[in-house]
């Protein structure tokens, strides 16, 4: 496929890549007016319609837009309007033109790399490690280096127990169990009551320990609790079966 | 019978895994330099004329031992990969890049491609053909070759890498793009 | 003129770092194994008439290439970097442990030093300051330090370490070195 090839359908401009690439360096085309995502778009349309890929021409058209999103950003950055840099045609056109030079050029010399590394890859190197002899100082040449010191400090350092863990800062449970499961147990024969009543003035752990006794029960049966609604009032009765006996 | 330098010399180059400059071949077996050039003439000689399995060759600013690529299937089959896999397009084109324009950022080979190259820098660094080579003025990393670039693709120094001159498209080709960029369009201006 | 097979299986046992056997070079070099045993005989005599500077060693495992001994010296000259850098805090704290409780095994050094001592431990063996001492009575390999340790070290014997009292953080605690090491490594660990 070539770009020429490439039909566009803009807001600002309908007809082919090539020649919209034209009228922006003839200024007939406001660089800032085209939508640069619309034209990649649609090549990424037309590839797919086409089903194959031209990396050449490919290539180009990356070349391309990549310049023309430079020279648009640098049209768009604030503070040269007042400088007044209008993007002069011919110069523009001289910077796509070199950019596609430089481009073939660096494909050129990939391809020639590509070739010398073909070539040369009969050639194999060694690459296995030094022997262990050459490893390692040899013992008739060797001399003090080390001071045997630093072994003694080493070991200090070993031998040294690590600090207690200080604790005193962690809340000492003052609450058990059974505790609650007593203080429910002792409410519940009073009849039904919220757990906002069972849990009055006590502190956050004993919220939390006062909701496992509350799971106990329920798991042994000893009462039920309703809420209707997340975080609403929690209200606990005895099981039904039992208000039906003592009824 | 091989005379003593030329065997200690063949010695110290099979030992090493980087390329050895003659300097450092005549410290080590504290030889004159012009004895040790004649001596490794000797084994490059040697190896040549009496084909054996290895070359000795000029790479990366030293000597170093290899293979003959006339081994190359049968090391293939014994070491089960190849030696080193051919480069990607993408990875080609940001090495010729990074050879002919080094030191050169990040930005400096996307702008030339097109495309962002990341992940074909990564590749490269990652096998050891480009390193990192400080920090543009704008705070871009810069890349250069490495030694093992040279050695790979057979150079005693980046000097020997063909003028770029010569890969420059042909004037027809720039004549071409030339017209692409203004004249096709210009003639059939104001038909969009 | 080097036979073709005795060539390539130069290349390959160059190429090769660890020993290759006869028949792995047959299948490789797509030859018979009586083949592949004739050229390597001639490689070796061919080292050894032309008083060459590699060798040929038939070990268990195969066949490999190195370097006649003549060459050791400039070997050394060359490649021998002094392999006495500093030590690592993790290498000082193995090397201590292994000089002062010797022999002791891995699992024993790692439980007091709190981590895994792989790679100390490694790295010492590579340099020469510890080897294998056999096998603990539970199969772990033992290690105890090295004559080239004593001469680094300017230790005449192992008796002249310097007391570990001298360094002791509390000395009032009176138990058997191995045991107070233990014990501390497990409180560091957080398993005591």
């Amino acid at each position: 496929m070539r770009l020429i090839d490439l039909e566009l359908d803009l807001d600002v401009f309908a007809g082919p890549f090539d020649l919209l690439l034209t009228l922006i360096l003839r200024e007939e085309v406001d660089l800032l007016e085209v939508d640069l995502a619309e034209i990649v778009i649609s090549y990424i349309d037309h590839l797919e319609r086409r089903g194959e890929l031209d990396l050449e021409a490919a290539t180009e058209f990356l070349v391309l837009i990549a310049a023309l999103l430079e020279l648009k950003s640098r049209l768009m950055l604030p503070g040269e309007e007042e400088e007044e840099i209008d993007l002069d045609p011919g110069e523009a056109a001289e910077e796509l033109l070199v950019r596609l030079l430089d481009a073939h050029r660096y494909r050129a010399v990939a391809q020639h790399l590509s070739r010398t590394l073909e070539a040369e890859s009969g050639h194999r190197f060694r690459s296995a490690p030094l022997p262990p002899w050459l490893r390692r100082a040899s013992l008739p040449d060797a001399i003090a280096v080390y001071d045997p010191r630093a072994l003694a400090a080493a070991l200090g350092g070993l031998l040294e127990l690590p600090p207690p863990v200080d604790v005193r800062h962690m809340t000492v449970a003052k609450v058990s169990v059974s505790e609650r499961l007593a203080h429910l147990r002792a409410m519940l024969r009073h009849g039904s009551f919220t757990f906002d009543a069972a849990v009055a003035r006590v502190d956050r752990v004993t919220v939390a320990v006062t909701l496992f006794a509350l799971l106990e029960l329920y798991k042994q049966g000893e009462l039920t609790w309703t809420q209707d609604e997340p975080f609403g009032e929690i209200t606990i009765d005895a099981p039904v079966r039992s208000r039906e006996l003592s009824a | 019978m091989t005379a003593e330098l030329e065997r200690t010399i063949e010695a110290l180059l099979f030992l090493s895994a980087e390329p050895v400059d003659a300097a450092a071949l005549a410290d080590a077996t504290e030889s004159d330099l012009h004895e040790v050039v004649t001596a490794v003439e000797r084994l490059r000689e040697h190896y040549e004329f009496e084909r054996r399995g290895l070359v000795l060759r000029e790479l990366a600013g030293g000597y170093v031992l290899a293979t003959h690529p006339d081994a190359e299937p049968a090391a293939r089959r014994l070491l089960a990969r190849p030696r080193t896999p051919p480069l990607t397009p993408a990875q080609a084109e940001t090495l010729a890049i990074v050879a002919y324009l080094q030191p050169v950022s990040r930005p400096e080979i996307a702008r030339i491609r097109g495309v962002n190259a990341e992940s074909a820098a990564a590749t490269l660094l990652e096998r050891g053909l480009v390193e990192e080579a400080g920090r543009s003025q704008f705070g871009a990393i810069l890349y250069r070759t490495t030694d093992l670039f040279l050695r790979l693709f057979g150079l005693r120094s980046i000097d020997e890498l063909p003028d770029s001159s010569e890969f420059d498209p042909s004037p027809e080709i720039e004549a071409e793009l030339r017209d692409r960029l203004m004249r096709a369009g210009e003639a059939r201006a104001g038909t969009g």
